[in-house]
């Protein structure tokens, strides 16, 4: 590190790395993998020089487990993986969701499926980042589509994972993995980094699944004087098991209320030339980029075509998109798979404009003219 | 002599004090809960205690102030 | 510090045990819970992780910070909180099931690892929690609810694997054999480094009723009948050893832990960053 | 000078494209305060194989950060020439390293040949070939100025001052030769 | 077993396992976990009795691993787990997706997430079983209602998937894996039994992956004349490793589109009372049971309300609920989840009629009364 | 049967291997295709299962059936495909990574079940297809690129755990020592049972380039001055041996594999389902 | 008699409850050509704790399988006779050991008790109560005839002659005593 | 004399059979390239050949007739 506010080439995975320690990360644990392992490279280096721990597990599962723990032990961690790695960490993200215990899980997307072809990029998780682990849960999913956003998002997705004691997925891919590009590095403000509400009441009084005033039961740490009961168990406030029809009720929806009625707090989306668009592209990650060179392209022949971002994937931005649904005539939404995100918005779309996909799965980026190509497919289909 | 106490309510009857009491000194209900009979005999070994799986039996071991 | 009593450790409302009876569970958590006071431990510097099985439902009953994670994954959560924080006591209870068959990678890379953590397997030979299937330490030749015909696999001896994983300390006890047991339990809990205690549990309701030991005193007379100790077993053949609960202590000796070696690499790195700039050794 | 300045590095698997890649865009970034993007592509199986970065330099934000129309290309193989020799405009120069690439073909783009490993091998190293190439790129194109990358391989090697000096001589070859054409 | 055409009484599990026998089943790996264990057990006690192998192996990735492994050696497999096994099985299932081998996941629903409540129903994995595993593939998923669906639906599960050449999950719950009810096991025709195609060419100029005629790859096994080649990675019809963009491109899209393009096939659907009806039921697996016992109460008032049951849930059977959106007024959608059957419905659904689910997470079944109250509560959105 | 040569399981066209200058792999390959022809094995009635890693790209030249699976489950693949036909010959290729690391539990378990299959296990101390960082058996003190402050961790002795698991054949070899390492691979291909070879091989361009062993013969040099004969370990100090490989056989002893057992089951229900109703044993 | 019955059979952990009623199920399925189904509830912390199966019985294929009004209700322990003899209709009855419910409350629905644990018992094996419990349900309510019963029961236990006979006796003594009221 | 013949497509001059070679009889082209040099010296031992990480290098033992 050069210092702060300073301009930097990074790498997209490297700032991931950075973004973490900023948000006070000081625990990894992780499993290699192709193309996440810069992630882990760097955190082995970087970690031990904060006063952190760096830890390879033996697989996947461990590193999720690791994390949990880690984490409930007081320190903010993390661990990156990609595909394989993150199908293997479902299991125990159903911790982290049912024990609250807030983490952040980095998958930086490869092209699969299974082993698929490591080095080359997708975006085929983004369902998977929703609905990987058994049963019902809420997650929270954020996707950075520059390097700088890997450095600042990475610091918001900590917070959101401390905020609301979830874990939250930050949802790269390849590309933006290792791409390389300027960034600032701006010194971040304390007050900018959010850490898990800590119990205020009589040690003896403490429930850790307690929720307290704001929506979240706050969490203490082992080893300090409130004892701290985790589990993966359907459990009562006090942590202990239990089977009551009521309580499971109450809890399984708390993990899924607790994500969707703070929307309002979680969803980041950009909006580009939106404003008088006649047509908008829905994107995320990596194929925004594609979206705004398209975009540039297209206003240079004076078409109004506008980009709605989506930053956070999930919970998914129903209001956002059904607003730009019902303003313009047709929605292209470009992804490197066959077609996830634009279930979504053919779900939100009320009006029934042409909504048209750009699918790639050849694992090559979106070429910005296959956008406009579809642009201009949509165009045709009004009368 | 030792006092030999059973929690009736924890206590559920699986019988190895009974059985491995060195000096076999319990009887039992029919339900099966260890009734101690022969309290004379415990040697306050504690091995009832000890083995009992569920913390139901307790032997409070009297010394015995004359010796 | 004022002398603690295993009561101190117990959430006594709880009780009784929602184990079966004569179940060996209740026996080893007491022998946990009376080491935890007889070592004086604080609770609030203690932090009890399980797995998932009859005996993963330890957690229940202890009254110090407590972690129940996913079937087979204990240790890696406790791997987590110790290094994260290693100033705490990490007792880590599993199954065999839980611990040695889907856990068996965990369980060789904690060993490996030698991470502080005091590691304590009770093996009753079988799934007790799902209805009594085979595990890997199922012995050969028995039955259970899916080896109707007669167990085909040999089974795991779970001391000599972890030793040669590397754990600084290893030691076999029994549900008979309690006084043993518990010095092994407080040897093992005072020992810098991963240490392993296996123990030799019943279920009589699963593994007993299949193999003709339906009552808990009868698997508790088989466990006797059939354990020797480690001098006395160096005198007996292979073919006598077979069957048999070989029990005492397998390993003990000093091994510097994760933490420790981690911590120094920590000094350096911080050390050098206070003078100004880290340099990477390669 | 161009805003935009789309260039492709290319060789095989081993020649220092990355590194060489992001001295050119650590340069423009740090100390021409402009925007620089570094991608690559490689697979599994590149050891020994075609590999190549794209580096966009521009006063502007960059979005697709893929090289879309080439204005210069470095060609370090015969792979990677036959692969840009018929693709590239007749606004483009093709670079490409004389002692590897042999057979050469008309293009629409001008091309110019410089035997950027005999000229390192005379260094001492052959691993700086591409930092030659670097060089005569740059004296070439005046993309970046001289004092940028060199501000930038001090920086890249400050901490292994032999290595430094080495790349130096390696840039100043390069301006040299390109000075000659 | 009594033997053919007889009437029995038999549980849900029981009735799997005897449908995959049934079925041609010959190999079953899996790791115990409640509330599927019975499936075991019995697989455990009868396949010996076939000349069939079971195995239970370390965990339910290895289980995966291995039925994956018998079914290439040639023996038709299956595994049954619950939740937090079906998440381990993720990774490995991508690979039957990829490497494009027949076998048949049973998932026997259970109230999640996590360990949640092991002998407690839930529908919570309908999104999962489409999305659970990373990168973009296809897969077909059958859930059966009745304990006869359960001996008949898995013959058809084990058909679909030696005719496609891939992964069937079977996905039950806890309330139908473990009732007990009437069922006539009839002798089934041989005729109904459906082998993969095995190829007929030259063995010298066989390849695994080669498209037939049929659109799907005759598939050798291990050890027969012809050389089979599989594998996990991205490959090309012979089964090597091949990473050229047009290669990805081929092989990406026939995972999905094999069994999009064959969905009128696949999709398999139950009309009740749905000819005249003003309302509709969406329905799957135990939840039917709740629907139709509504359906008969409101037929008694007069209502006419019925029910679509979706036996096949993937690929989504787009046109059917198009249909019935297009027919009645308004749909209710219950389900023992917080809404995951319902977003596909609001997907599909186009003349933005009113759709409400009746979701319940605390561990009970829907009771009949809980689904009438809703269509009431449709019935008022009409003005 | 006419005589066999490497060359007919070679997939000649796929050459010149993707694996490094130096790299040890295609060295176990040869060693492999070689035995493959000593044997005179059909590859029609063979698979070969590989993992993902560097060494899992060997089935890429293998002329036989294979089976490519995921990293770390080649053993759990393997088995399924042997107990569905317990006629095929079936080798697994693993890494260090792969069969050691995320794969130890199939390891062990699939030790234990005594399987009848042949693993063999290249260790190059890394994991080299994803750019060198730590594994279970990178040694302690060496550096790799997550471990650059001089790695903590102990490291495993595979052979010693699996003959711990149970495996009746296992041995370790060398890249170096081709002919007793092909010797090996010989014998564990005609062991009846679970087979495990470790061989000690070359990564020169991640291991050996931050071990100062840039160039191949540096690590093949390596490599021979710390290999010793079980003879000769025994004469060692365990600190002498701390840092050597033992080079030998550590296990060959025979027991029933899975499969033999197994079919016995199938021959005493089927008899009896023959002889009119089967009759579960307990 | 009605088209529909349903039985709520209703204990602790361990006392058979399930078993028996799949002997009526079976004997209503096979013996009586009708529909039935049997759920139970139960939870990993059941040993000793409450556990209760419920049975339909009808001549029309059953959807909802849950009991949804009680026709019959089986009480073989305290905590379950409280679960429900508040919750019952005054069409229903009630059935109960009344050698374990000792605390007998008022209700809307006729409530019966028998001493089926003393009985079985008497019988030589308390595991039997649940099946005496059985015959006197078949008595008093008629929903099968005995024979479906004695059927489903030799089914059961037909390799094992002495189950079979203690299961007899146990079905007979519930005849009897049910006949006596 | 032993035939001693490099497949120079598949090698990739990684330099093992000649450090390893036990009669040292090879030399190297600048690219590090083996050429065989001293080719009566050959022992026929193979060592090359087993070694070789690429199936680049094969030795064909001519046996002496004479003897
Ligand atoms: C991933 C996963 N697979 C399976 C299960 C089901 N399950 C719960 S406990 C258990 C086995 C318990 O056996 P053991 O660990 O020996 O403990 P015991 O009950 O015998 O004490 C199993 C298979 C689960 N909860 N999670
Ligand atoms: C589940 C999963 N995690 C991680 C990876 C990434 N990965 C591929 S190969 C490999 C390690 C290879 O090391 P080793 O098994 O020792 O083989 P080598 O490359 O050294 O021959 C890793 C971590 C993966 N493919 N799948
Ligand atoms: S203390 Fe010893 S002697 Fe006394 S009752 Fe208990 S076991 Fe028997
Ligand atoms: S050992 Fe304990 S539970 Fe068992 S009978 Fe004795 S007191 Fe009761
Ligand atoms: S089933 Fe077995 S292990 Fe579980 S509580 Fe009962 S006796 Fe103990
Ligand atoms: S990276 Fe290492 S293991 Fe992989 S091919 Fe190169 S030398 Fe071999
Ligand atoms: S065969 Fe032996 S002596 Fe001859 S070249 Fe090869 S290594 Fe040298
Ligand atoms: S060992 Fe093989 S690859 Fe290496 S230099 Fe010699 S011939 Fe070439
Ligand atoms: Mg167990
Ligand atoms: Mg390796």
């Amino acid at each position: 590190m050069k210092g702060s506010n300073k301009v930097r080439f990074m790498q997209g995975n490297e700032a991931m790395a950075e973004g973490a320690f900023a948000a006070g990360a000081r625990f990894y644990a992780g499993y290699p993998i192709t193309p996440s392992s810069e992630i882990a490279e760097i955190s082995a280096r970087r970690l031990p020089q904060l006063g952190g721990v760096y830890v390879q597990m033996e697989d996947e599962l461990g590193s999720m487990a690791a994390i949990i723990g880690a984490s409930a032990a007081g320190k903010k961690s993390f661990t990156a993986t990609s595909g394989p790695g993150f199908s293997l960490m479902q299991e125990n993200l159903g911790v982290a969701v049912m024990a609250e215990v807030p983490c952040v899980i980095i998958n930086v997307q490869r092209s699969g499926p299974s082993t698929g072809l490591a080095t080359k990029p997708a975006q085929g998780d983004f369902m998977q980042s929703r609905w990987g682990t058994h049963g019902d849960h809420g997650i929270i999913v954020i996707s950075p589509s520059t390097v700088e956003d890997c450095y600042y998002l990475m610091i918001k997705a900590f917070n959101f994972s401390e905020k609301y004691r979830t874990p939250v997925v930050f949802l790269a891919d390849e590309i933006i993995g290792h791409l390389q590009e300027r960034v600032v590095i701006n010194d971040i403000d304390p007050e900018d980094i959010v850490t898990r509400e800590l119990p205020s009441c009589d040690p003896e009084d403490y429930k850790p699944f307690e929720i307290g005033e704001s929506g979240i039961a706050p969490l203490a740490y082992y080893g300090s004087e409130y004892i701290v009961r985790l589990t993966s168990s359907t459990h009562d406030e006090s942590g202990y098991s239990n089977s009551k029809p009521e309580n499971a009720d109450k809890f399984i929806r708390h993990y899924t209320d607790k994500i969707e009625k703070n929307k309002k707090d979680i969803t980041i989306v950009r909006k580009y030339n939106l404003e008088d668009a006649d047509y908008a592209i829905i994107t995320f990650g990596c194929t925004t980029r594609s979206a705004l060179e398209a975009v540039e392209i297209l206003k240079a022949e004076g078409k109004k075509v506008g980009i709605l971002q989506l930053v956070t994937l999930w919970p998914f931005a129903d209001d956002e998109v059904l607003e730009v649904c019902n303003q313009v005539k047709g929605v292209v939404v470009p992804e490197l798979n066959l077609g996830q995100l634009i279930r979504e918005v053919e779900r939100v779309n009320k009006k029934n404009i042409p909504i048209v996909g750009v699918n790639k799965v050849n694992s090559l980026s979106i070429h910005p003219n296959e956008i406009i190509d579809k642009i201009r497919e949509v165009e045709k289909c009004q009368r | 002599m030792n006092v030999i106490s059973i929690n009736r309510n924890r206590c559920k009857r699986c019988g190895i004090c009974i059985e491995f009491c060195p000096v076999k000194l319990f009887d039992t209900e029919i339900d099966g809960t260890p009734i101690p009979q022969r309290i004379e005999k415990c040697t306050g070994c504690k091995l009832c205690e000890l083995r009992c799986p569920d913390i139901a039996i307790k032997v409070e071991v009297i010394k015995d102030e004359r010796q | 510090m004022p002398k603690m009593k295993m009561e101190d450790y117990l959430i006594e409302k709880k009780l009784p045990f929602f184990w079966c009876a004569g179940c060996g569970d209740g026996i080893v958590l007491s022998s946990i819970l009376k080491s935890f006071a007889n070592l004086g431990y604080d609770r609030k510097n203690t932090v009890v992780v399980t797995g998932i099985g009859c005996w993963g439902k330890a957690d229940d009953y202890i009254n110090t910070h407590t972690f129940h994670g996913t079937h087979g994954r204990a240790l890696a959560f406790a791997t987590g909180i110790k290094l994260a924080n290693p100033k705490l006591n990490v007792i880590v209870l599993m199954g065999d099931g839980d611990g040695a068959t889907i856990g068996g990678n965990h369980l060789i890379h904690a060993a490996r690892r030698n991470v502080d953590i005091t590691a304590i397997l009770v093996n009753n030979f079988n799934y007790g929690m799902t209805g009594g299937q085979y595990s890997g330490t199922t012995p050969e030749e028995s039955y259970t609810i899916t080896s109707r015909y007669g167990h085909i696999e040999p089974s795991f001896d779970l001391c000599n694997l972890v030793e040669a994983a590397g754990a600084p300390y290893v030691a076999r006890g029994s549900v008979y054999h309690v006084v043993q047991l518990q010095k092994f339990i407080e040897e093992g809990l005072q020992k810098k480094g991963f240490s392993f205690i296996e123990v030799i549990s019943t279920c009589p309701t699963h593994f007993g009723r299949l193999n003709g030991m339906k009552k808990a005193p009868d698997i508790m007379r088989w466990i006797k009948d059939n354990s020797v100790s480690i001098a006395a077993a160096e005198k007996l053949s292979p073919e006598e050893l077979e069957k048999k609960f070989v029990l005492g202590k397998f390993a003990d000796r000093d091994i510097p832990d994760y933490s420790t070696k981690y911590q120094a690499i920590i000094d350096k790195c911080t050390a050098k960053a206070a003078k100004g700039g880290v340099t990477i050794e390669r | 000078m161009k805003d935009k300045y789309q260039i492709v590095l290319s060789g095989v698997g081993g020649q220092g494209l990355i590194a060489c890649g992001s001295l050119v865009a650590e340069a423009a970034i740090i100390y021409e305060d402009k925007y620089a993007t570094l991608t690559s592509s490689y697979g599994v199986e590149t050891r020994g194989t075609f590999t190549k970065s794209d580096i966009i330099i521009s006063g502007k934000e960059i979005f697709y950060p893929e090289v879309i129309k080439e204005d210069i290309v470095l060609s370090l193989a015969q792979v990677a020439y036959d692969r840009y020799i018929d693709k590239i405009d007749s606004d483009a120069i093709l670079i490409y390293d004389s002692s590897l690439v042999t057979q050469i073909k008309d293009s629409k783009a001008k091309q110019y040949g410089f035997p950027f490993t005999d000229l390192a091998r005379e260094l001492g190293n052959i691993t700086v070939a591409n930092v030659i190439a670097l060089g005569a790129i740059i004296k070439m194109s005046g993309i970046l100025s001289q004092e940028s990358v060199l501000n930038a391989i001090k920086d890249k090697y400050e901490e292994k001052p032999k290595v430094m000096e080495l790349n130096t001589k390696a840039l100043e070859k390069g301006l040299e030769i390109a000075a000659i054409i």
